[in-house]
């Protein structure tokens, strides 16, 4: 095989072999453009029709040297003609840009599965820093998987060479040289990439017609250039999704949007108040930038004074939220009980990561469910809900305004790494679609005392200022009714009977669990929550089609759970419970209903695959 | 629980909340709760407009007493816990209370991002040296040497001066007030309401029961007048029962002196004359510390500047008349879309 | 009956009656010196060979009016010829120093009991501050008791008139007045209170006259007044004691005595540092009077400073002690991931209190046990015991110290306000009877590796300053071995199954789980854990003697639980859970073992009564 | 992970770890780091005894890169746990290392404590005026305006002076110095060890990627002699390219003026002779900000007094010896005992 791609003749024009789904990955160095050129693939790929769902992979380091493992930035899409679940397994075709993206991501590719690489890069200098002893193609380690080495840097340069842009510049172009080539191996269409790049780089006109000449020619050498063996185009058809207007949306995206969409229907001003943490911030730049719809946004000097300000806000009357990721959320402990004990609606957004600890902050985990439904001094119920794609965020969020405002009380919402980052096609829905939820402010002083309840044993909301009903709340035990301090033993046991039943009352207010997938009753669930849901439908549906018998149940509510939930689960011989964490989940399942659930645990900072969630349930039903 | 009072006739006991109070006979907090209230009256905001944030301490049970709106919070965090009170509706005449403990040990970051911020809030902190709630250990104004039940050999960690730590902070406005003193104390409140922006007051405390007369040296009545500078911006800097004494400044040692007027030819015009926008002069002033110096009351700095709470206000107002028509169906369409038609059936 | 005892006339003498136990209650104002006449009390019980408990009940105000109901400070004592488990469910006896006294208190006692009264405080100012409309003598609202109302005012002023103190410091010797009465009840002898006051009082002889004087008379009025129906002598016998010596002890004074022994045993310096809180300062307190056993105790500025300044000193080679309660506990969590994270030995003390959020700071409750086990971001295991009496805190505090230091890890201790303030009879241990267990900290830089672990799976703990083994630890995943930073999947997977199989580990370093009392298997097992101690097992005891098949279990070791607690459990057909919360203890068994524990929860801030487990029991083997 | 080195020939290297540096090519840290590295080999402490504490960004990395003990913590706590390292072993060498968001946003209230208590701490905040590691939002040290992911329309809350606030925290020891300043770097950090209590030093960084530049005001080739005022115990106030600049007090405003010798018959005799040891100078110093004044470097205030660890160890030791025989039976024996004999058989 020529070491230079530039080496080969003309192709014979084959039929394009139809897919069903096929999983890329791009990868390179944090310079290389992968992400932008992950996110103009995802767009084409949406364009054409297909359903996908992306996965960024950011390095840790914020900026580190060229050349180096840990500087790889990766980008995976997995798209499709048939509903897509998640973001792949396993990449079928692995684009990189230099050895080191070669070292850390050839691991992970399918057995036999395509690398196209950038030999351009291959120098000695390089193969150091990314810690090999020689050339890779050389030692005989890419035997598992067909190696197509091409030289795109100078493809990439000799296409640019008209467009008046300097080396450095014109090399920079490479990443669309090779999405050229990409677009050209699945079918698909250059043009939307090419607006885009006229609109980016409007200012740049000769930016725009180097990155416009590179992608051209990336597709044209598919188009002529003789591929190796198996390197052919393909084609995938049109995924069939819900009619309608379509965009890709992000777990962040979807959040800011749902709680923004969230308070308008309950009529109230959003006040959003956190502290930087990864990678919880995403959320507090989506929302520091839609001031325009009146969201106010503060960057507190910790997370205490981050929920502290949202509690504050709560008191005032507005739509309290804060947000940070594990080591910010159990920070907030102490503050969570005075709002569960002020009976103040608060959402608190956990997108968790890997712990214990600092941990590994840009990995993906699920380990904060016990903190969220357990950890506080005194018995300190509240809410807990979880989003389970980022499309789904944004309903999530909706409904945790909806319960914090109706119940008076917080709201915990676990998202996570990986569905902050992930990119989905998402239905944009019409936010007229929705049934408003006007929150009742009480203005009426007749009769009022602070902590007298509704039928759903919520307290009165008050907005200070108004006329007649000015009042006073703590975080020291309160009368049942008049809200005045109270050390009095009846008082606290109803007091804390009282909150405890207007959680669990929530149940009342919530759907039943409904099954995903399969019967109601069977020889085997699968349970999940949050991000897991992917890889859990992905594999339920693969074992479904063999004939067995498994349903999968994903909880979107945790606390309270479904008033179901209970019957349904005691439906099934056998219960598997797949997290990301060491048993968390389970541990609730088998202390609320006593039944047998077992857990399925990872926790490497990154998701199930389709397969080993797969592997659990065939070795569950043999 | 509810509290009406027509705005109209406002007096120190519109503010009275129907709580019975809970401090400590002869707690030097009845007499500031009672100069609280007149000052409030005095102002004449509706004291259904007024909240009242605390933290954790003697100090903190404050909102219960008032009939206002009240946050009685936890330990430290009032600074921001009024911040989202304050952001959320800037409306609202916010006022923060809390202790020597509460706003300088656990809540020391949050008073001094408050006051960084510039928001406008009032905060005093009553400081009596001690933690009075959790039974008399000491706090960190207390002085060297201070024998707690957590330091029975005496305390050996140097204090904070609130004033120095707060014009440390950045502070705009920093005054300092004794409890009994009863008209002086409403003075520099209705001062410190004036002050758009964060209004950081000292209200120097007795707490009877665990650090009893720790600021005789002051405040003893036989003392006071040699032992306390009342200060009025553009006066000259006098004390001293005839006001006989006063503070002139040493441009070489660049420190304030005592002198004592007629004695060794110092006249008035020797004196400093007091500049509540002088912050080096608001340093030396704060920091000053009987016996050697009186202490220093009354308004010491005050330098207004835009509050933080007006300029975020401000910004989402610039970002709302640029897009006027935000609309929720918009954002969501932002960006890149394209439509999935009707499946061909 | 005469309102004023003076006027009773000299009784026969009579035969004193036998008593098994009997409770007593002081109740003043806070000025009246209730606490030390209870302790004194207690003194003269121990000295006279009964077992006891005692149970102080201080206001919540710190200087509250006098007279008024919130200012009433009690004192309370169960004492016994029996072995005496709790400081009693009901008074037999009132001592109540003022109507304010009287209307707190009286609800609590015996059907029948008696209250000896000091009508001398009797006046309308009086009746109006304790909210009584007028007399309660004369409204009828007293009668399902016996009351025996005396002018004990007047009586010491006579008894005080020659001991040259003025009217107002003669007053003050009316609790003497009144424990001399006691005393004479209970037949117990006034001598060693004399002493205790000559020497107390060794610089002002005029007090110390007076006291004496009025304890005289007290004790002589009971010799020589017509006593009322009913009031009359009463003996109880010595308690069959364990031989040896004896002293009154707290649960804070045994947490902080077991703490600076399992330093010692150790061989550990002990660094404590705290942040003020009701209750657990008091640990603080006792601690920092004991500089000259070497301890280091630091007021940090906040509960994070003070966690954070132990591990700091844990991570410098001393025994780093931290404590607090509920609020305090709730923020220390984010700190105790990364002493988890780096494998440091710390102790963690939690009196707790009741909550939510403030609560109420001075009442008791079980309700952090959640916190304790579940409250961290991430999968963060450590161990968590729990003291069940204050006499057991000793041994429980050189059990934590033992093993944080053997296997590296932080330990939770669970207290409560109770066990904190209540006080027992404790026979005093041989500190050299306790086996050693000295750290061996690492000084060979042969091998090391921070993280390489022992077949405890314990990593070397290493003192700075140590030559050749410089190394840096962190909250970052580390490598396996080297301790470097890593985020390799499969390395974050080993070291978190790591840092759980340690911990579960530990469970073969602990004793198995034994039974209290009854059978191994049966129809019904009461699982109790802390200071519910005392009223399960007297229940338990009460009910066995009718000979119902019922058994006691209860945990020391809550987190990880015994090896063989399971097995136990699943031999009894019913499993009930008295906890002072919600029900936290009772999932956690639900979740490990599926059995079906239920819960019998109590949250009023008070220590069940023996009589409210005993009904529960009784109404499950019904 | 173990550094084995001879403590005889210590060299910049002999501080040097075993892991790869990865701050982003170029940041200011590495110039830091170097300059670290050659204090402690110019003190010669045995790094053995040394201890390096940080908190979370990318400046408190810093403990993995010398071959020291180290701990990077959580963030913003350095300082408390660093306190208990030095407490609980006080004859250790302790650093603390931190970024400004660290130490002054989410740590502001351990850094006040730690300096108020005065521990013997070397405490080195990098200044970069943005939170690096998280990706650029802005800091408490950043201007008004600052443009960052967190405030795309700029930010409005006041920054607050690191040295400012330090000295209101009761500070005995600040100074100021820049990450390129090779030389300079050294000199200040070999002060601050020097100086027992705590010592809190600014050190001005740039983050090249979310910041870059932001400081090129004072600290840019071309304008560092007319904006950098070095600071000599006892020498004149004088900076610029030919020190023909000078810094004068006007005792009548309380401020300090730039004049240019021989202007305006302005001589060096007109000049502030620097006094480390005086406050109100101190203050001033600390607070100047280019364009209209220099930044002031180099050590700004020191007046050394008893440290906090100091005190505490002197008490413990004062308990000792007031009862040498200190035994644990007699400790569980104390107050009032009574022994239960053998049951009469
Ligand atoms: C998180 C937390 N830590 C500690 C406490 C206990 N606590 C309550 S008030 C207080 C300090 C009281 O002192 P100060 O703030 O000076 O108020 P004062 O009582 O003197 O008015 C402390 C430590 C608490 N309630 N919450
Ligand atoms: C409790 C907690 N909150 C937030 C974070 C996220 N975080 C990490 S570093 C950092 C700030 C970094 O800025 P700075 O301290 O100035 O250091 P720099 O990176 O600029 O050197 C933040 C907010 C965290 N790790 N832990
Ligand atoms: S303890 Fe002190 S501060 Fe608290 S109420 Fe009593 S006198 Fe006042
Ligand atoms: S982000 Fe900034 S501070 Fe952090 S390593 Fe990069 S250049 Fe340095
Ligand atoms: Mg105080
Ligand atoms: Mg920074």
């Amino acid at each position: 095989m020529a070491m230079d791609g530039s080496a080969a003749r003309k192709q014979e024009p084959a039929e394009r072999q139809e897919l069903d789904s096929v999983v890329v990955r791009f990868a390179g160095d944090s310079g290389d453009g992968v992400q932008l050129t992950g996110s103009r693939f995802t767009e084409t790929v949406a364009l054409a029709g297909n359903d996908l769902e992306t996965f960024p992979d950011f390095p840790a380091e914020i900026r580190a040297p060229i050349g180096t493992t840990y500087g790889v930035s990766a980008f995976q899409i997995n798209f499709g003609s048939r509903v897509i679940m998640t973001s792949g397994d396993a990449p079928d075709v692995l684009v990189a840009f230099n050895p080191a993206a070669l070292k850390t991501n050839v691991g992970d590719l399918k057995q036999g599965g395509l690398v196209i690489l950038d030999v351009g890069t291959f120098n000695d200098k390089n193969f150091e820093k990314a810690g090999y002893k020689g050339n890779p193609l050389e030692d005989g380690s890419l035997t598992r998987h067909r190696i197509f080495p091409i030289d795109v840097s100078k493809h990439t340069l000799e296409a640019v060479k008209d467009s008046g842009v300097n080396k450095r510049d014109g090399l920079r172009a490479k990443n669309f040289w090779a999405l050229g080539l990409v677009d050209w191996m699945y079918d698909r269409d250059v043009a939307p990439t090419i607006k885009w790049i006229e609109s980016k780089f409007s200012k740049e006109p000769e930016i725009a017609k180097a990155n416009i000449a590179a992608l051209k020619a990336g597709h044209a050498f598919g188009e002529t250039a003789e591929m190796p063996d198996g390197v052919r185009g393909f084609t995938l058809r049109r995924a069939e999704l819900a009619p309608g207007l379509y965009r890709t949306i992000t777990g962040t995206e979807s959040l800011a949007y749902g709680l923004i969409v969230g308070a308008k229907l309950a009529g109230l001003d959003l006040f959003f108040s956190s502290y930087p943490i990864t990678p919880a911030s995403a959320v507090l730049h989506a929302l520091a930038g839609l001031k325009a719809f009146g969201v106010t946004t503060f960057q507190a000097e910790d997370e205490i004074a981050a929920i502290g300000a949202a509690i504050g806000a709560a008191y005032a009357g507005a739509l309290g939220i804060t947000s940070s990721s594990g080591p910010g959320i159990a920070l907030k402990t102490e503050a969570l009980g005075l709002a569960i004990t002020t009976e103040l609606p608060l959402i608190v957004l956990d997108t968790q990561r890997a712990g214990p600890s600092t941990g590994m902050p840009t990995k993906t985990e699920q380990s904060d469910l016990n903190l969220a439904v357990y950890g506080r001094n005194g018995d300190a119920p509240l809410i807990v809900l979880s989003a389970r794609s980022p499309g789904d965020a944004f309903d999530v969020a909706i409904e945790a305004v909806r319960l914090a405002t109706q119940f008076m009380t917080p709201v915990i919402v676990l998202s996570d790494t990986y569905i902050s980052n992930a990119a989905e096609p998402w239905l944009v829905p019409d936010v007229g679609s929705y049934e408003p939820f006007p929150v009742g402010f009480r203005t009426n002083p007749e009769g009022f005392h602070p902590f007298v309840r509704d039928e759903k044993l919520a307290r009165p909301w008050v907005k200070p200022g108004t006329p007649g009903l000015a009042h006073r709340v703590g975080g020291l035990e309160k009368n049942y009714n008049s809200g005045n301090i109270s050390y009095d033993p009846i008082n606290h046991q109803r007091m804390t009977d009282a909150r405890k039943a207007k959680i669990d009352g929530v149940a009342n207010a919530i759907p039943e669990q409904a099954v995903e997938q399969g019967e109601t009753t069977g020889r085997l669930a699968v349970v999940g929550w949050g991000s897991t849901y992917g890889p859990i439908y992905r594999a339920v549906s693969n074992v479904r089609r063999d004939g067995k018998a498994v349903s999968h149940i994903h909880l979107r509510h945790i606390w309270p759970m479904p008033r179901n939930l209970g019957e349904l689960l005691k439906g099934f011989d056998q219960i598997l419970v797949p997290e990301m964490n060491t048993g968390q989940l389970v541990g609730m399942l088998r202390n609320q209903y006593l039944v047998p659930a077992e857990g399925l645990n990872k926790v490497m900072g990154r998701p199930f695959t389709i397969s080993e969630i797969e592997a659990a349930i065939r070795s569950k039903l043999d | 629980m509810n509290d009406t009072v027509s705005p109209r006739a406002l007096t120190p006991d519109s503010f009275e909340s129907d709580q019975e109070i809970r401090w400590c006979p002869g707690c030097g907090d009845y007499a500031i709760i009672k100069s609280v209230r007149k000052a409030l009256a005095d102002i004449g905001t509706d004291p259904d407009q007024v909240v009242f944030v605390s933290g954790i301490g003697c100090a903190s049970r404050f909102p219960y007493y008032m009939a206002t709106y009240g946050f009685h919070t936890i330990h430290g965090r009032a600074p921001a816990i009024a911040t989202g009170v304050k952001l959320a509706n800037p409306a609202l005449d916010v006022w923060v209370v809390g202790g020597d403990g509460d706003m300088l040990s656990i809540g020391g970051n949050h008073t001094l991002h408050a006051i960084r911020r510039n928001i406008d809030l009032n905060i005093l902190l009553f400081n009596n040296e001690i933690y009075g709630l959790t039974k008399g250990q000491y706090s960190p104004t207390s002085r060297v040497g201070t024998r707690s039940p957590s330091t029975p050999m005496g305390s050996v960690d140097y204090p904070v001066s609130a004033l120095v730590f707060a014009l440390g902070a950045g502070a705009h406005f920093i005054a300092r007030t004794i409890d009994t003193l009863q008209k002086h104390v409403p003075d520099v409140l209705k001062r410190a309401h004036a002050h758009k922006g964060a209004s950081f007051v000292e209200i120097i405390q007795n707490c009877i029961v665990y650090n009893d007369g720790v600021f005789d040296d002051f405040t003893a009545k036989d003392v006071a007048a040699d032992r306390q500078l009342h200060l009025e911006h553009g006066k000259p800097l006098r004390f001293g029962k005839t006001k006989e004494k006063g503070l002139r400044f040493d441009p070489k040692s660049m420190k304030l002196e005592v002198v004592t007027l007629g004695e060794n030819g110092v006249s008035e015009a020797d004196l400093v004359v007091h500049d509540e926008t002088n912050r080096t002069l608001g340093t030396m002033l704060a920091a000053m510390e009987p016996p050697d110096f009186p202490a220093a009351l009354g308004v010491i700095y005050c330098s207004p500047a835009e509050s933080y709470d007006h300029a975020v206000k401000a910004q989402i107002a610039a970002a709302r008349s640029k897009a006027p028509a935000a609309d929720l169906n918009a954002l969501l369409r932002r960006g890149h879309t394209w439509t999935v038609d009707r499946p061909q059936a």
